[in-house]
């Protein structure tokens, strides 16, 4: 399809500075947990529910954990220790920890630490083995219902209420949908929990809860088998509790998760260290579950200015990829994040935008990506504002993308009605069927706008990523490098959720996911 | 009586009462015609109108784009829809249809008249080739059929009907600025009174703007939209022959019949 | 009163009346499906009722474009909008009248609160750079100007406000659904009173979905619309403190004022 | 910006054949005059108005001749012999002319024969540099008000009332059109005269008066100033009265024309002998006029379907080509026309529309060509519609069509609401903002579907011009080569208005655009 536009040295520069910025992050990472994967070790484990007051056990259990000083040693070990105690269930386990002086109770002896660590550990197997059938149930919906090929057609539905986001998927799927995206409702990324069940009081989305992640698959799997193609389900895993959602996600069957290693520190002001360690642990059991992530570079250039910034989504790109390579996941399931949002009175967008895109593909040839389409400048003129998205499906066929947002002509006035998704959906079936294979037709020229702008960004991104590695990341997302946006390390919610291992740190998931069990 | 049905618009919640709506005001875009936008819309009935687009289309004209509320129901229940009572035949069925029951072959004449040059319609219901796979009239063995093309003559085609013995005339109509079809239409069915062949032979109206009510109004046995089929028109005709042969009970009706 | 100006939507010709409306029906597309579409837009006091398009948005759902006509007619000359009694100053002039009548820097806080975190609107009006080419608050040199960011609690951004003695708060809300924009808001004038600074602070509200009216009824002194300039804003709250001051007659109407 | 396709020497070839195809038919014209050609002369000379029952003065005379049987001589002979009556005024030698037995006038002396021919022709000649004085005025305007570079954006009025059209125009020239076509009241072309003055009573589009075109054009000047921007205006020389649309086009300072060599046989069935003879006389009009020509190749694919019938599209534009250099048109005035017509449910449509674009712009490099929207696969839904034109908007950008018709989202349903054009103007100016400058930056893969179809369509074009070499126009036009419809030599209307033409017959302006004068 495209040229080159770079050297694969200079590529495997860019991977290699990504490499070398991300060492210290991990070392960060592996030095600390945090409550929020504490909390899914627990909900792993079959810990779910909420206690008198509407708090999830797993937050009771796991505060009762760090206000005893002892979250240090992983909450799989205390779970293992309310086993000892006699707990018969998990339930009864929370509510015996939950009961005793931790910081008072004898230590173990040695043999019996190892027994409780030896049983822990068989357990957590088997709880990796049932969700690794859940997937293998899905794997085989997949199979039985295949998918078009891509671009994946992905809409969203926000009504904030769970039962009416059923019918909007339904008829979106009816309509044509390969995805569907629940949207969480505001600001859900700053509660420190996650919460329970059905939910229909929403703003600007709906709760991402276990409940409504399950009914929802229930719907998808019904509409997959009459519609006789497999209609994916996506949610977000950022905020504070990112792990957490990944582990619901995964057990519910979902197929994707928003997820990225800055978004929570630029765009939620969630503490820096707090998102590295948990993004982490996300990641691993999205690796596990075969889940593809989102991250989310297209945030840099609502906020930052898209032609300015454009390696800014480069370089993040590189280092989104890098966390998640060490997290154990494959290039199929690296959704990376882009998007067409130059702003349209510029002369020349569709060809930089087709240069961007080009680009990310040339640096990623196996990721699947995802494309955003126009958002920010977006009219409340909804003919103009459909027109303008069908060069987004153009560029998105053009540059083989596994997965677009489709736009919607209402976009810069309220979350989609039902007949935006279904003429988005329309012209984007429209633009493809017209278009699909114009990546064989045309060869770009090496000395044109479109090769020279993709040399100038990627550049750019070279330098940038140079000085993440001699200044550090923290420094240079002090300096407001991504997205515009300034945070310091010890800045922004969150922090207190994160902990120090000590040194019998025992987390059996992390072990058999990192190959060590 | 079926019991109600109440609907209303639906935006993204069932019975929202959400509609787009857009137009344009003679007048300048200022903040002022944003106020007209919004006290029109409050003139129409519509709750919650936000003007979403105030767009200079001109220099004295502005287009707006506007999302609102309305109130409207309507019982979808008590919406009269003709009961079908007969399936439609397919091609052999009909042609086997027309070979037993009227044994002889069914005999229409269609053309584009008057100033109508839009012929893709008609051809689409009369040529072989026919229309989104169904075949045309001219393919059934047991239709005999004339496609007089485009421009004829309201009583140029109507003389040719009577010495063929027609038993059907196809009218195309596609132009319909300022009602030219309705016109045109009109003229048709006084030259088919003049000529004595209103309510002797079937006389057929379609187009994209056509449809059944309409066609009756104006004085045509039926009206044909958008969409039609060339089988819908094949069942349709030899209906009528039928009844007109008292072989079928006259108002019979069968699915893909306009309604 | 100026002479009667009757208005009505423009199609092609003057006063044809005619409207694009779109729309959704919670039913399956079929014929009764456009009957009830006809009948819809004949409930809205539409006429000439063209159901242009019927689309399978879903199994139970239709999705209609139509064109018809509307009877709606408005008197233009009758809508009424304030007067302009004083220019917009500019950016050096603006500068020197808050040097010269006021004497000291005018002190703005803005946010984005609740749980909002839309904060480009309010950069746009507040930070450097601006917007379409308009300096933005903290340019000016006689404008002390702290933004806050996003997602900043009300009590808290009025309680900074209270500290650095502030002539005007920026409120900015852009998230609206199910009108969370306005819950926001009216905890916000709450807790302004709370704190004892309604009325004696500015309080601006703005975002897409904000109109004047909507401000003013919420409490705010105005409200701030998309397209909104840095500069319509600096000449409001300039004009708030010298009308505060008595330099100014209250209720004055300046150029760029939201209406 | 594209491939070549094809070799050189393939398209002088297809260019031998259209010049040897059209042989033929040059002697055809150069042996016959008809009423219409007459009558332009006449309206030349300046005879105008209409008689007490409505009929122009140069039907009239042209018909009086005609029935006296000496229209052969040329109607200039006859207004020359008028004037040597004694008459004052052009009125006046309609008076005389009309009034006296022409079959019995006594024939002149060849003195006072070869004086009358001198006069007229210095009438004539007079007559030529007043156009000509015209047309300098035009020049001058477009160069005060230079155009944006192409696509120059066309929308069509089409009220029916010339008075709304001048409020429509002038919105659609604020709105950022480039040219305005006046739609002609349908079935204009079967009027074998022209109305008289100012018209409010058409259907589907307004008639083409002389008074209509001046009032319109005045409207435009005065639109060109405001704006800074000239504003073309079109309308159409087709029909029964084809060379006096182009005399009074040419007269008003139009710009353009559709007219094309083959529209009236194929669409109006207006017989062919007339149509060719008459777009001779009219073409010959616009070439002195520097009137840029629009060709109707367009039309094929609204009855032909247009994947199948591709290739009759570039046989006609050479057969056009030929008429119209033949006519002394340059290359410049050459608006060939083609279009957006594949129906969107197939696939690959925008890469088979792209090849045919492309194809088009290779074999003629230096004309204008003139791009036609999709307007029979457009569908009421309005929204669908509008994204669809999108991509025509790209193709017209991507093979610089210079002339780009502008789809309209109600394409389907009637003739263009004002918010419908600033809609679709919206839209291109966008779209071509955008992709400006597409042409330079990819090149065509010569073994791909876009390249591969292109030169499938051009063989099946020579074919189809072997075709007609070999057996002939009127055997190709019979078996309905073109447009899929058949007509015959002798069929149609107006071929009673066919004249022999005499051995003396007498032609001044003929003579002077041909340079013997
Ligand atoms: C193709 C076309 C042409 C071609 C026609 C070629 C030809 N031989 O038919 C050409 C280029 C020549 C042409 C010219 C003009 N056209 Co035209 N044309 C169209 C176009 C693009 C498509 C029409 C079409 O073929 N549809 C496909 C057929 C299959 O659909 P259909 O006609 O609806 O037929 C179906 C049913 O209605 C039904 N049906 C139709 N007739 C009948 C009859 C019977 C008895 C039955 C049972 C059923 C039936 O069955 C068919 C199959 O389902 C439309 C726009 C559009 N997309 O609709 C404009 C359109 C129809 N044209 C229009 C106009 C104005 C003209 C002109 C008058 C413009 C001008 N002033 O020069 C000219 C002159 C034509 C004339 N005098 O009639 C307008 C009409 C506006 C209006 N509502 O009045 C339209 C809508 C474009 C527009 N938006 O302005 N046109
Ligand atoms: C950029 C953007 C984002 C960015 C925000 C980045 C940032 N730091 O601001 C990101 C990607 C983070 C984001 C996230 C979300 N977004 Co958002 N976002 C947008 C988008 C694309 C553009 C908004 C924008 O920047 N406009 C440009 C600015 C300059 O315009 P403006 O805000 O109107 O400001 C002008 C005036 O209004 C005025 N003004 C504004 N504020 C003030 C204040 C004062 C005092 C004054 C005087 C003037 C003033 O002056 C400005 C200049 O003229 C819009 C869609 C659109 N095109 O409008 C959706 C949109 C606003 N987002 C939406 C939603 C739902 C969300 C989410 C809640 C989705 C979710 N569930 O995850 C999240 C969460 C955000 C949250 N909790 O607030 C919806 C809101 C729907 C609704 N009406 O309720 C929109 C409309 C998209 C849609 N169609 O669904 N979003
Ligand atoms: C990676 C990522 N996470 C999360 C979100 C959603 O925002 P939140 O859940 O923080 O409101 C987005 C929004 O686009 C995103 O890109
Ligand atoms: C070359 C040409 N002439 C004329 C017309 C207009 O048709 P008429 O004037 O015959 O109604 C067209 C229509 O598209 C055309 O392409």
């Amino acid at each position: 399809m495209s040229g080159l536009f770079v050297t694969d040295e200079q590529v495997a520069h860019a991977r290699a500075l990504a490499r070398e910025i991300t060492e210290p992050i991990f070392e960060l990472i592996g030095r600390n947990t945090t409550v929020s994967v504490e909390r899914t070790v627990l909900r792993w484990f079959g810990v779910d529910g909420v206690g008198n007051l509407g708090a999830p056990l797993v937050n009771l259990m796991v505060d009762r954990l760090q206000a005893a000083g002892v979250l240090n040693r992983g909450a799989a070990f205390w779970y293992g220790r309310a086993l000892r105690m006699g707990a018969t269930s998990p339930l009864d386990a929370v509510e015996r920890l939950t009961a005793a002086p931790l910081e008072r109770l004898a230590p173990l002896s040695h043999e019996d630490e190892a027994k409780l660590r030896d049983e822990v550990r068989a357990e957590a197997r088997a709880a990796v083995d049932e969700l690794k059938a859940r997937v293998a149930k899905r794997e085989a919906l997949k199979r039985e219902f295949p998918m078009p090929p891509a671009p994946h057609k992905y809409v969203i539905v926000a009504t904030g209420n769970i039962f009416d986001d059923l019918d909007q998927a339904r008829a979106a799927a009816q309509a044509g949908a390969d995805v569907i995206a629940v949207i969480r409702s505001t600001a859900q990324s700053l509660l420190d929990y996650v919460p329970q069940g059905a939910t229909t009081e929403g703003f600007g989305g709906t709760y991402a809860t276990q409940e409504n992640f399950r009914i929802m698959r229930e719907a998808l799997d019904d509409e997959s088998e009459k519609l006789g193609r497999y209609v994916q389900l996506t949610n977000y895993s950022s905020g504070l509790c990112m792990s957490e959602i990944a582990f619901m996600a995964a057990y519910e069957r979902l197929d994707m998760l928003l997820n990225d290693a800055m978004y929570g520190i630029l765009f939620r002001d969630i503490n820096l260290r707090r998102t590295f360690i948990d993004q982490y642990f996300s990641r691993r059991i999205c690796a596990l579950a075969g889940i593809i992530i989102n991250t989310g570079e297209d945030n840099y250039i609502t906020t930052a200015d898209a032609y300015d910034a454009a390696h800014t989504v480069i370089a993040s790109q590189f280092i989104n990829e890098r966390f998640a390579l060490r997290a154990g996941l494959k290039d199929e399931q690296l959704g990376l994040g882009h998007s067409y949002e130059i702003d349209p009175h510029r002369p020349e967008t569709l060809l930089l935008e087709l240069s961007q895109a080009m680009l990310v593909r040339r640096c990623f040839p196996a990721a699947p990506l995802k494309y955003m389409p126009p958002t920010k400048h977006k009219e409340t003129d909804i003919f103009f504002s459909h027109v303008y998205d069908s060069m987004a499906h153009l560029v998105a066929m053009w540059t083989r993308q596994g997965i677009q947002l489709l736009g919607m002509m209402t976009e810069a006035m309220h979350t989609p009605l039902l007949a935006d998704r279904y003429e988005a959906l329309k012209a984007a079936s429209y633009v493809h069927r017209a278009a699909r294979g114009i990546d064989q037709e045309f060869t770009v020229k090496e000395d044109g706008l479109v090769a020279n702008r993709a040399r100038f960004v990627f550049g750019k991104a070279l330098e940038l990523l140079e000085e993440c590695r001699a200044d550090g990341m923290v420094a240079a997302i002090g300096r407001g490098r991504f997205g515009d946006v300034k945070r310091s390390e010890t800045g922004g919610k969150g922090l207190d959720g994160v902990v120090e291992k000590a040194s019998d740190y025992f987390n059996p998931f992390l072990d058999l996911m990192e190959g060590r069990a | 009586m079926a019991d109600k049905q109440l609907i209303r618009a639906y935006g993204d919640r069932r019975d929202d009462g959400v509609l787009q709506v857009s137009f344009t005001l003679p007048v300048a875009l200022s903040e002022k015609a944003k106020e007209a936008a919004q006290l029109y819309c409050t003139k129409l009935g519509l709750t919650e109108v936000k003007v979403a687009a105030a767009e200079k289309a001109a220099q004295h004209y502005t287009f707006f784009v506007v999302y609102a509320k309305s109130p409207v129901v309507i019982d979808y229940a008590a919406i009269d829809t003709p009961e079908i009572v007969i399936k439609k035949r397919g091609f052999a069925e009909l042609n086997k249809e027309i070979e037993e029951e009227i044994g002889r072959k069914v005999i229409v004449l269609g053309a584009c008249t008057g100033t109508d040059t839009h012929t893709v319609g008609i051809d689409a219901i009369l040529n072989m080739k026919g229309f989104a796979g169904d075949y045309g009239l001219e393919r059934y063995p047991w239709f005999e059929t004339y496609n007089l093309g485009s421009q004829v003559p309201n009583a140029e085609l109507i003389r040719k009907a009577k010495e063929k013995s027609a038993d059907a005339i196809l009218v195309s109509q596609v132009v319909t600025q300022r009602d030219v079809h309705k016109d045109n239409s009109r003229q048709f069915i006084e030259e088919a009174k003049k000529q004595g062949v209103h309510g002797k032979m079937t006389l057929l109206l379609g187009g994209p703007r056509v449809d059944h009510k309409l066609a009756l109004e104006l004085g045509f046995d039926a009206g044909f939209g958008p969409g039609t089929k060339p089988s819908d028109v094949a069942n349709f005709v030899v209906h009528q022959v039928l009844q007109r042969l008292g072989k079928e009970a006259k108002g019979t009706h069968y699915e893909g019949e306009p309604v």
